[in-house]
């Protein structure tokens, strides 16, 4: 088969799994700079709204552009429900203490997907079947569905804490929580945002995964696999996760295409060996600040 | 009800989370539209007391246990510092805490944004402290030690503070700079019709433009009074001021019989 | 098991399928009973151990939590490519020590119990020993720790090391006990489970703690699951079987780690005090 | 603070007393909502009715990675059960049998289903276990043997076969593999078929030797042998399906779960793939058109054993799949698919069967053992007979192979699906390739 045309395509899906990868480390980042905690509730976040579209739309006939506005709506909440019933209490605990914390309501989170989704089940978003062709590669609508969503998303959010005195006050409450709330800045509120707006980003992701892997309990996986893009990125970094999403994705891709017949899977792990890497080498990222805390 | 003092603190204790006492049964009162100093070495707990009164301790765990500080006849211990700092005061940080990440602009407008300030008051800020007009687009982590410390006075500001809190603002800077801010604090003083309550190692500064003083020592007030009569005083003199009066501390050796009050 | 040095580990379940392969296959190979086996392969369990604890040589607990959960995931597809067929099978003749054959029902048992008492004896005393106080400090503040002249990284190593081996032996014990073992038993969500057992029974407590946690949860879960999935399927919900069980596990551990941080232990403790006290309440 | 932490953890620890007690009175109940013990129906009759009580456990997957089939599946169990119940189950000797059973969901954790099996065994002493996957069912082939429980599973793994107490009304994976692979030269000689699958799954790999076996037997060329994960996405799938194209098969096995094989096959349609696929049971059912699109039409086939219950809706079978649902209280929107839900209901309606050709005293006293004797009977007597939803099923001591009649589900160009077959491989035995490959 033709070289061009094996590369051309498998780049273009690591371009889209990029993205999306980039998107679900967004929502890890946007907690960590206001919390300093890894979110380990996101996962379940992504399940769980994928979930709401896809019942919503297969049970109750909502088209699907409601239900993926009202699943945003959910991830909101979710996200605001976290900071107000973890991050808060804990404040001034341990960061640990908050990270477990995200765990238990990982577990909240699952029992209601199950909920959600009735015992599992799966299914497809049902989004049109259109193919192009766009010289050597082939593309379908949810290959542009996931791009969309995905980096409409994560400009929106670089743009927003880049130009808008919102999104200039949540840096600055990402810098120095302390500081920004003896100049009055509101930062309970801020934090509470910030949490609601990386549920948006998780749902928003959510949605992009779905429609590239289906809609299953298994989409946690994923999800987990992007903390590798998060970390590349650097935990406190906010446009950085394109390029870690990215690196993760042709990782991937061109990885699973190298390796699969030497070792069978092993390409769809690669994320982790490069968060092992990049925690042993480089623990701040390829952008992110160096303030983390050393021994 | 307006009483003649702005904010009363009567005999509070705070206490760190869970166990340690920070400060115990201390009282200050602050007049309207006057600098009180509140002077000692590291670790009396001058900045304590100021975090209790700002509820900043609220984020360290800490508390206020006994005792009130009350705010144009109000009661502010152990409020969520938002509320307090909605309530007009202000703290500026020890160590120049601004966003060092952000640009000076961006600096004030995050600060803007908190208090629905619209640029065109955010200039108020270039106007007591023009030096930064030039650095607007500069990040705030890249600038001088004293342009920080007049930002974040600056963005305190921007809150139109009735009370404004500052925390060593002289800390880590060269002599000259001192001098230059400390004209600057008090020219705002005077324009803005400002309350200021100043935390300080440098004494001799601080009663300059001080109205009255408190001295703490352990987390407890040891003496106060009028500005020029703490400047006058012998032993404040002798531990704080520098000003022995005798040859020289090279012969006495003087820190080693310092002197406690408690 | 995880709580030691105040750091949280989600590649539990894997360290303990480690060492329930390190233990088979040593067995196989070597000829040797499974009993003799279970320690060697434990010990192999605390070198990986160790080496997955490497980056948080460096960096604070909450980067160890990542770290642990990359090598939960790279040992998961370790063992699926070691075991495919997700049944390695541990030969019966294999679990006799000398003449006496141990895999039926009541001395399987005492083995198991005798292992455990051991490794909980060793444990307190651990908690005890310098190297004990050690860990407790670094738990606390790895910095101070390192200015009072504790050699953070060493204590770490040990650390880990130490969790580690209780999970082999954890590993190799549940080897012992079945007629083969299956790497879908070590997965990420069996690391969670072990670290909500800890942060329920006490995370300061390293014994004891996790002891009650662990009974706690087990017996707790298993009544949470049995019950509600016949309530549910008597209501003809049984898809909705397991909802019930993983809502109430999560809220119980965040409830513990916002109102009760020490865990059950903790509040065994005040209810101790307060009763020792009573009727006055100071 | 410290009070108040007090009285927190007081009421914590109340709160957790409260509800284990209220869970332990629940236990103590004896679970009598299954049926009445009397049937009204039989009026006139008054003297005392004697009813035996058969425990039954079950092990389904509705919460882990295979909940996706598994959910309609314990449905199937379930309603059957009530089904059953409700319709009565007679001995031999005409005294009633009404069965307990207990659901539990073991998450696709073959640990959890041993201590589920613990438990069965233990605390409620089953007499027969309704089962699901490979790898737990497998691990606990021993046990069930030594306990004498009559395991019936779902997964149709060789392996089980041999195992004495294992049983399932269906033809192993790999002799339905092979009736794959027999259709497949039938269609076309000297085809060229590359096999997708997890390298790395059990269920996956296990038909994988007889197909290679017996497609050389046949003349069937395997030109490939895939990776593709049973966690893909698109752009995974895709990958191995460009590896696979370039092979240039006419047919491609895919032997994963439903969702990863239409993926496949919806990576196959975008990238013009060309070749049919042919999907694995667990991979293919009434649900594949939607979840892998109009491009799946007229290229897709899956693999039966069973009837799909649509095709047969006038046989008796179906009528009684039918009336269980209506007793279960579901709706046609609650099962995605009726081919899991039948599959579910025929595993206990063999066990039904099997109780039905006992006399009470043999099946009191014998338990799992008797109800294994009587499956057994089937080897020379009357096989066990589905209504037409599956073949007639019958079983041998040392080999459990029910039948080896095989349909072949061709989903049209008009996206409805078409029965091909049955299909019988006579000429090889894929259940001794598959245990001679990998023991």
């Amino acid at each position: 088969m033709d070289t061009l045309y094996l590369i051309a395509n498998t780049a273009f899906q690591a371009l889209v799994m990029g993205f999306i990868y980039a998107a679900l480390a967004l929502g890890y980042n946007i907690v960590y700079r206001v919390s300093k905690a890894v979110n380990l509730a996101e996962p379940e976040i992504v399940v769980f709204t994928a979930y709401v579209v896809f019942v919503l739309s297969a049970y109750y006939h909502v088209p699907i552009p409601a239900a993926f506005t009202l699943s945003l709506a959910l991830g909101f909440g979710v996200g605001v429900a976290l900071e107000r019933l973890l991050a808060r209490p804990l404040r001034g605990r341990p960061v640990a203490a908050l990270m477990a914390a995200t765990l238990g309501a990982y577990y909240v989170l699952r029992g209601m997907s199950m909920v959600v989704s009735r015992g599992f089940e799966m299914g497809s978003l049902g989004l049109p079947e259109t193919y192009y062709s766009i010289g050597p590669v082939r593309a379908s609508l949810s290959d542009f569905i996931a791009i969309c969503v995905s980096l409409s998303v994560i400009v929106g959010i670089v743009l927003m804490h880049r130009y808008t005195r919102l999104g200039i006050a949540m840096r600055a409450v990402s810098e120095d929580a302390f500081g920004a709330s003896a100049y009055g800045l509101p930062v309970t509120v801020l934090t509470m945002l910030s949490w609601g707006i990386a549920g948006v980003v998780s749902a928003a992701a959510a949605f992009a995964l779905a429609a590239k892997a289906q809609v299953s309990p298994m989409l946690d996986f994923y999800a987990i696999k992007a903390l590798a893009a998060s970390l590349l990125a650097g935990l406190d970094s906010i446009a950085g996760v394109v390029v870690g999403g990215l690196v993760l994705g042709f990782m991937e891709q061109f990885g699973s295409l190298a390796l699969d017949p030497i070792l069978p899977g092993l390409g769809n792990q690669l994320a982790f060996i490069v968060m092992l890497v990049v925690l042993l080498f480089k623990p701040y990222g390829l952008f992110g600040t160096e303030r983390i805390e050393r021994v | 009800m307006a009483s003649k003092h702005l904010l009363e603190v009567n005999n509070i204790e705070v206490v760190y989370h869970p166990y340690i006492l920070v400060l115990k049964g201390i009282s200050i009162s602050v007049p309207r539209n006057s600098i009180v100093a509140i002077l000692g070495p590291n670790g009396a707990g001058k900045t304590t007391l100021l975090k209790a009164i700002s509820g900043l301790i609220k984020l360290e765990r800490g508390k206020v246990t006994k005792g009130s500080i009350i705010f144009d006849g109000e009661h502010i211990e152990n409020m969520e510092p938002e509320n307090i700092s909605r309530r007009g005061i202000v703290y500026v940080v020890e160590g120049r805490r601004i966003f060092k990440e952000l640009t000076v602009e961006e600096n004030i407008e995050a600060v803007a944004f908190a208090w629905r300030r619209s640029s065109r008051d955010a200039d108020i800020v270039y106007k007591y402290f023009p030096r930064l007009k030039a650095k607007r687009k500069v990040r705030a982590g890249y600038l001088s030690g004293g342009e920080q410390q007049m930002l974040a006075i600056g963005l305190a500001l921007l809150a139109k503070p009735k009370l404004l809190l500052l925390d060593e603002p002289s800390l880590g800077l060269a002599p000259k700079i001192v001098a230059e801010l400390y004209q600057n604090i008090r020219e705002l003083y005077e324009e803005e019709k400002l309350t200021i309550l100043l935390a300080e190692q440098n004494a001799r500064k601080a009663l300059e433009i001080a109205d009255y003083g408190y001295i703490l020592e352990n987390g407890r007030i040891v003496l106060e009074g009028p500005a020029e009569k703490l400047r006058e005083d012998k032993d404040v003199r002798e531990f704080y001021l520098g000003v022995t009066g005798r040859k020289g501390y090279r012969s006495v050796k003087w820190y080693r019989r310092k002197k406690r009050w408690v | 098991m995880i709580g030691l040095a105040g750091q949280i580990s989600l590649a539990q379940g894997a360290l303990m399928g480690v060492g329930a392969y390190a233990t088979v296959y040593l067995a196989e190979a070597l000829h040797i009973s499974i009993l003799v086996a279970i320690p060697i392969a434990a010990l192999f369990t605390a070198f990986v151990g160790v080496f997955l604890g490497l980056p948080s040589f460096r960096l604070k607990g909450y980067y160890l939590a990542m770290a642990s959960i990359a090598a939960q995931m790279i040992l998961e597809y370790m063992f699926s490519v070691i075991d495919p067929d997700q049944y390695t099978s541990v030969p019966e003749n294999l679990k006799a020590f000398g003449v006496m054959q141990l895999s039926m029902f009541p001395m399987q048992y005492y083995v198991v119990l005798a292992y455990a008492i051991l490794a909980t004896l060793l444990a307190v005393n651990l908690g005890r020993s310098a190297i004990g106080r050690a860990l407790k400090a670094v738990g606390d503040n790895d910095v101070a720790a390192e200015i009072v002249g504790i050699n953070v990284v060493k204590v770490k190593a040990i650390a880990f090391g130490i969790s580690g081996f209780y999970a082999g032996l954890a590993g190799g014990l549940y080897a012992f006990t079945v007629s083969g073992i299956d790497w879908t038993a070590f997965t990420l969500d069996t690391s969670i489970e072990y670290l909500a057992m800890v942060l329920i029974g006490g995370p300061g407590r390293i014994i004891w703690g996790s002891l009650l946690g662990a009974i706690l949860i087990r017996t707790g879960w298993s009544l949470l699951e049995t019950n509600l999935s016949d309530m549910l399927a008597a209501l003809g919900m049984s898809v909705l079987a397991s909802a019930p069980k993983y809502v109430v596990l999560g809220s119980i551990v965040i409830a513990f780690l916002v109102l009760e941080p020490e865990g059950l232990i903790g509040i065994l403790r005040r209810v101790k005090e307060y009763f020792r006290l009573w009727p006055y309440s100071y | 603070m410290v009070s108040k932490a007090v009285y927190a953890g007081i009421a914590i620890l109340i709160i957790v007393l409260v509800v284990v007690a209220g869970l332990l009175m629940l236990r103590s109940q004896p679970s009598m909502h299954v049926s009445p013990t009397t049937t009204p129906t039989e009026a006139g009759v008054v003297a005392e009715k004697r009813v035996i009580r058969v425990p039954v456990g079950v092990l389904v997957d509705l919460s882990g990675p295979t909940s996706g089939v598994g959910r309609d599946y314990a449905k199937g169990v379930e309603a059957a059960f009530k089904y059953f119940n409700e319709k009565g189950v007679y001995t031999r000797d005409g005294v009633r049998v009404v069965f307990d059973y207990w659901v539990r969901d073991y998450a696709y954790n073959p640990t959890r289903a041993e201590e589920f099996y613990r438990e069965f065994r233990d605390k409620y002493g089953v007499w027969a276990i309704i089962g699901w996957g490979t790898a737990d069912t497998e691990k606990l082939s021993d046990s069930a043997a030594r306990d004498h429980i009559v395991y019936i599973s779902a997964s149709y793994s060789a392996k089980l076969v041999v195992k004495p107490y294992n049983f399932f009304p269906a033809p192993d994976y790999s002799t339905q593999a092979c009736a794959a692979v027999r259709w497949i030269a039938s269609k076309k000689p000297g085809a060229r078929l590359v096999l997708l699958y997890d390298h790395n799954a059990a269920y996956s790999r296990s038909p994988i030797p007889a197909i290679k076996a017996y497609a050389a037997k046949v003349g069937v060329n395997i030109v490939g042998d895939v990776h593709l994960p049973l966690k893909a996405t698109e752009a995974d799938a895709e990958k191995s399906i460009r590896e696979a194209m370039a092979k240039n098969p006419d047919y491609l096995w895919c032997g994963n779960t439903i969702r990863s094989c239409a993926l496949a096959v919806k990576a196959a349609t975008k990238l013009g793939a060309k070749g049919m696929f042919v999907i694995n049971v667990w991979g293919f059912d009434e649900r594949f058109p939607e979840l892998a699109g109009k491009g799946s039409y007229g290229r897709t086939a899956g693999v039966s054993p069973f009837r799909y219950p649509e095709t047969v809706r006038d046989s008796e079978g179906y009528r009684m799949l039918v009336e269980a649902m209506k007793i279960a209280g579901y709706s046609d929107k609650d099962v995605g698919s009726m081919l899991r839900f039948a599959q579910g209901f025929l595993n206990v309606w063999l066990l039904v069967q099997a109780i039905e050709r006992l006399d009470s005293t043999t099946l009191v006293k014998g338990k799992g053992a008797a109800i294994k004797q009587a499956l057994e009977s089937s080897c020379q007597g009357e096989p066990f007979d589905f209504g037409g939803l599956a073949p007639p099923a019958r079983y041998c001591p040392g080999r459990h192979l029910a039948h080896t009649t095989v349909w072949i589900v061709v989903l049209g160009e008009d996206g409805r699906l078409h029965v091909e077959g049955p299909i019988e491989v006579t000429d090889f035995d894929c259940v001794k390739a598959t245990l001679e490959a990998g023991g």
